[in-house]
């Protein structure tokens, strides 16, 4: 098994490295949180402080947002997820290739905070290690250990690119790819059951959102200049948390991402409600897969599906 | 709040008491889907007189958040109608709108919006006769459903 | 000052005395989070949680709230206002930071020659009973705020957790007439203040983080155009967590809904993290980025307010320290301003 | 306790276009109920919140003078949701209006000096309601000598061209008006209004400036004035942040601890200068 240490030691190389030969101006990476099991990006313009880099199972921000608008050279961490998300981003004209050096890190998953929590029911966490295949959780009264792969957020699961499919440093070496699992179970459960209930899951779920865009803001391709839920003229959807704005808004922008979105997860790490929001990006995810066989984020040179078109596109939905 | 809920109803609501009669939008491509309307009108073909159209360039012109607005505003269905695939006047306006449409049908299913809420036709300017058949079609479809009220804005 | 006593069984039967007579208010738990709901008896509300999700100010200052709706035809316009609650609440089991947090609220919305009657109507009709801290969180430091574990600022009844019972003081006339209801409650003994006194000092003891926050608000007189603003919110995505579950961020929008001839005046919540919050019909925007933006936020609550209401107007939670997404933190922030 | 938000109903009786593009018109508004139009007591540099029902509302300065008895005239630009629906109302539509709110121009400080008002484009409006109101008869003596300096694009942008005309006849004061480029027919001076500020030189002896305009104009001037000897608790500047309450609870127009539509919109330059670099 690679140990995290030399990782983090290699990524600190590689940081000094570059900002010493002048190859970026600036490097993003992660640093150590102020909290247990968090990370916190951190921007390194300086060889002499990359010691604050480090690497561990709860670096699970997605870095490639700080990427967009930005017009310097800029060495960023990424893991498999991330580099897709540069990926659809250099292809949506978003990021140049020229100015990003990609610091691909092969990825075992990263762990979720939240499930970890609820397995402690909810009691404060103190301390909280990641060692191998363990995590080691300290609390007021009490201490655990949890078998990593438990807690694994749900979309490292059913991850089928641990390995960035493109970079220009390789951290460490490949992790095997799994390809048994299937990435949809939950949205098919979702799909057998009838619409009512359904919409009483989702009615009930978005029903907390408290409409604080975290989720949009966290995300690498939510990038407008001018948000649709920010317009006033025309005012298209109401701004306020009434159920139907806020469902709307949900809708229109999963119909945004679908066929771009690389399925990170960042959007339900980030949801101050904790409202599981991949069920409808996984649906995107799902719908795009099996209506235009694409998936997003893997080579620089497809177009997005819904960029394009095909004559003999399926039309099963149109009223004879 | 009885002036709130006044405030989003579509104008000329029909009263409860009556039969309930559906209200749809009908987005018709200005080519094809229009001229069929015009002609089934032209040769006195009855249809139920449910839908109100708006004229539209081509399929390809509509937004999303038309159709979403629409339901969100009150109608009780939708129906968008454009050129069959490859008699596009601009050529590849409703190959274009096909896969976004798929994409918005299936997410608004997905949520638990009622499966004939949304509907979508290939329509062209001979066919009269059919488009009759599709506002029929759609409109048993919605009066089966009901009056709408999911995601409607109160 | 006078105190009831009650076994913690008889918790339940306590909220529901409550129930028959006033619209009770408590902490639910809505699949992992807690969150303040109505309840309608005693069993539904749980005890057993650090903080509630969100702050009680959305009880007071709803996220979406109707000024008044109209009417416009021939004759002329039809405003209805919206009529005030009339029926009397209790808001039960919330926090003494929380609690803190209202008498800021208060303090504000009723400043000025304005008042701000739908809040303060609300603040009225409601009796506050707060739930000492017996454990405080490790991202708690009300102590460096004027607050601690078992405050009273803001309550009008506090139940403190003293093992196998709880001690109810009575803080306010409103708490008194509250208890009163309840004939069982029975008188407290000093034995009872003794294990309150020391459970509460454990508790604050707890609490190891001491932020030096005197002369906070003159250090940060010159602080404006330091240039640690240019690190501290690089990082930040300018989302709304911090502040739509701040329990003193009272920031809000006003916008129309409907059409011309019929709808309603709303007040939402906004936050000053958006740039659509200062951006200008011309275009221009004083706080054009996020570093301008995460400034006014953190000078806000240790500068322009304490300049006019006296008070540093925040209450250490520790809510936008847990809940931010970027892991950006208001102590550390505190810290590099205090040794700058 | 009333509802703060509750606006009364006003009548719009009169639409004057200001220009040429026909996106600047002053609209000229009458209570409905002539109870409120009694107790709407203002003073020059005040705002009220104008809505338009379905749009929303905007503060807008009042242009009026507090002299003219029995209507109140609003300028408004042609920019947003709010202003183009405004835009689009007739004579005789029915609009709300709350306020007077802000502390508009301070009067009882200006008496006895000489003013000096410095205005530019569009933000002419709440400084032709403190002119109408020093030149009304019932007022001039209370105020000393008054130079007014009033810059615009081209003539064609310059606002209230009757008031205009009508000061240049009067003798009891000294209209300079100016248009940054040379325009065929143009009587007037010609350059940007800080470099005729600092040609026409008014004297800053016992003497008030009252500026308003945009940024670029403002950064310009202020050091011009300074130059003259104007002190900077002489110098007042009306702003224009975003606001949207008007009553200081929304925290928009927020500025380090003062709120600019409750302490403001009126401030001098020395409390300016103590105020955080975010207007």
């Amino acid at each position: 098994m690679r140990n995290i240490e030399n990782i983090e030691d290699s990524i600190r190389e590689v940081a000094r490295k570059l900002l010493n030969e002048k190859k970026v101006e600036l490097v993003i990476g992660y640093e150590k949180g102020t909290l247990p099991l968090r990370t916190a990006p951190c921007f390194i313009d300086n060889p002499d402080d990359v010691d604050k880099l480090a690497w561990n199972a709860s670096c699970d921000a997605n870095l490639s947002k700080y990427l967009i608008g930005v017009d310097k050279r800029i060495g960023i961490i990424a893991k498999g997820c991330d580099a897709r998300s540069i990926i659809v981003c250099i292809t949506e004209k978003q990021i140049d290739r020229e100015k990003v050096v990609i610091i691909g890190i092969p990825c075992a998953g990263v762990v979720d905070r939240k499930k970890i929590e609820a397995e402690v029911d909810g009691e404060e966490i103190l301390e909280a290690r990641v060692t191998g295949e363990k995590i080691m959780v300290k609390g007021k009264n009490f201490e655990k250990t949890l078998p990593k792969k438990n807690f694994l957020c749900d979309s490292c699961l059913t991850c089928r690119h641990r390995n960035p499919p493109i970079c220009d440093i390789m951290v460490g070496n490949k992790v095997p790819e799994i390809t048994s699992a299937e990435g949809f179970a939950e949205v098919s459960y979702l799909e057998a059951k009838s619409a009512d209930d359904r919409w009483a899951y989702f009615t009930k779920e978005l029903g907390n959102c408290i409409r604080c865009y975290a989720c949009r803001n966290v995300c690498p391709l939510c990038y407008c200049k001018e948000c649709f839920v920010d317009k006033t003229l025309p005012l298209w959807f109401g701004k306020t948390n009434d159920l139907s704005d806020t469902m709307i808004y949900h809708i229109v922008r999963v119909l945004h991402v679908a066929g771009r979105c690389v399925d990170c997860g960042a959007c339900s790490r980030v949801c101050p409600m904790e409202i599981d929001l991949r069920a409808l990006t996984k649906k995107t995810e799902k719908i795009v897969k099996e209506r235009f066989n694409y998936e997003a984020g893997i080579s620089l040179k497809e177009v997005p599906p819904l960029g394009t078109f095909k004559l003999e596109d399926a039309q099963e939905f149109v009223i004879e | 709040m009885s002036l709130v809920k006044k405030a989003f109803e579509t104008p000329e609501k029909a009263g409860e008491r009556e039969i309930w009669e559906p209200r749809i939008i009908a987005f018709l491509c200005n080519w094809c889907s229009y001229a069929g309307a015009d002609l089934a009108g032209i040769s006195r073909i009855q249809y139920p007189p449910n839908i109100r159209v708006v004229r539209v360039p081509c399929s390809g012109r509509i937004n999303p958040y038309f159709l979403i607005k629409s339901l969100q505003r009150g109608w009780d269905g939708v129906l968008v109608s454009g050129c069959h695939p490859g008699d596009c006047h601009y050529v590849s306006g409703n190959l274009v709108a096909r896969r976004k449409f798929a994409v918005l049908k299936d997410i608004m299913e997905y949520i638990g919006v009622e499966e004939g809420r949304l509907n979508f036709s290939w329509v062209s300017a001979a066919e009269g006769e059919r488009f009759s058949r599709v506002v029929k079609k759609v409109v048993e479809k919605v009066k089966a459903l009901g009056p709408a009220k999911r995601l409607v804005k109160r | 000052m006078k105190a009831k006593i009650m076994d913690k069984n008889e918790l339940q039967d306590f909220v529901d005395e409550l129930t028959k007579d006033y619209k009770v208010f408590a902490p639910v738990k809505m699949n992992r989070i807690f969150r303040l709901k109505e309840i309608s008896k005693g069993k539904e509300a749980c005890l057993g949680y650090q903080n509630t999700r969100q702050p009680p100010k959305e009880i007071f200052f709803p996220q979406t709230e109707i000024l008044f709706t109209y009417k416009m035809d021939k004759e002329g316009v039809e405003l209805e206002d919206i009529p005030l609650p009339n029926e009397k609440r209790v808001l039960f089991g919330i926090r003494p930071c929380d609690a803190r947090a209202l008498v800021f609220l208060d303090r504000f919305f009723s400043s000025g020659d304005y008042k701000d009657i739908s809040y303060l109507e609300k603040r009225e009709k409601t009796t506050i009973i707060g739930l000492a801290c017996n454990s405080p969180l490790s991202t708690c430091f009300c102590t460096s705020l004027g607050g601690s574990p078992f405050g009273k600022e803001g309550m009008d009844l506090l139940l403190e957790d003293i093992n196998e019972k709880y001690l109810i003081e009575i803080l306010s006339e409103q708490g008194a007439k509250l208890v009163e209801h309840i004939p069982w409650l029975k008188d407290a003994e000093n034995a009872d203040f003794e294990r309150a006194k020391k459970i509460s000092e454990e508790a604050e003891s707890t609490i190891k983080l001491k932020i030096a926050v005197e002369g906070l608000r003159k250090k940060f007189d010159s602080m404006f155009d330091a240039p640690l603003w240019d690190q501290i919110y690089q990082k930040c995505i300018g989302c709304g967590v911090c502040t739509y579950l701040c329990p003193t961020c009272w920031c809000f929008d006003i916008l129309d809904e409907g059409t011309p001839t019929c709808g309603r005046r709303v007040r939402i919540w906004d936050t000053c993290q958006f740039p659509l919050f200062t951006l200008e019909a011309s275009g221009l925007n004083p706080r054009p980025s996020g570093k301008e933006r995460m400034r006014q936020r953190v000078m806000h609550k240790f500068n322009y307010f304490p300049k006019d209401f006296g008070e540093l107007v925040c209450v250490g939670c520790g809510r936008c320290v847990q809940a931010c997404p970027v892991n950006l933190d208001i102590r550390e922030i505190i810290k590099a301003i205090m040794n700058t | 306790m009333t509802n703060p938000y509750l606006p009364n109903i006003a009548v719009i009786k009169k639409i004057i276009s200001e220009n040429e593009v026909n996106d600047i018109k002053t609209f000229e508004l009458v209570f409905e109920d002539p109870e409120i139009a009694k107790n709407f007591k203002y003073r020059p540099g005040q705002f009220a919140e104008v809505s338009f029902f379905g749009a929303g509302e905007c503060p807008i300065g009042i242009a009026s003078s507090p002299m003219d008895e029995g209507f109140l005239q609003f300028t408004i630009k042609k920019i947003g949701v709010v202003t183009t629906a405004l835009h689009n109302c007739k004579e005789g539509d029915k609009i709300g209006i709350r306020g007077p709110y802000g502390n508009g121009w301070p009067i009882e400080a200006m008496e006895g000096r000489n003013i000096v008002i410095v205005g530019g484009g569009f933000a002419f409006t709440t400084l032709r309601s403190l002119a109408k109101y020093i030149l009304h008869e019932r007022n001039r003596e209370r105020f000393k000598e008054l130079t007014i300096i009033y810059g615009a694009r081209d003539p064609g942008e310059l606002l209230y061209k009757q008031d205009l005309e009508m000061w240049g006849k009067r003798s009891d004061l000294n209209t300079v008006l100016t248009i940054d480029k040379e325009v065929a027919g143009w009587k007037g001076k010609v350059g940007y209004v800080p470099t005729i500020l600092k040609e026409s030189a008014p004297s800053s002896k016992d003497a008030v400036a009252a500026i308003c305009g945009p940024p670029v104009m403002i950064k310009f001037s202020i050091p011009v004035l300074t130059e003259l000897g104007f002190p900077a608790d002489k110098i007042l500047l009306s702003l224009e942040m975003r606001m949207k309450c008007g009553i200081g609870k929304c925290g928009r127009c927020n500025i380090g601890s003062k709120f600019v539509c409750k302490d403001g919109p009126v401030f001098t330059q020395k409390e300016l200068q103590e105020m955080p670099k975010e207007h």
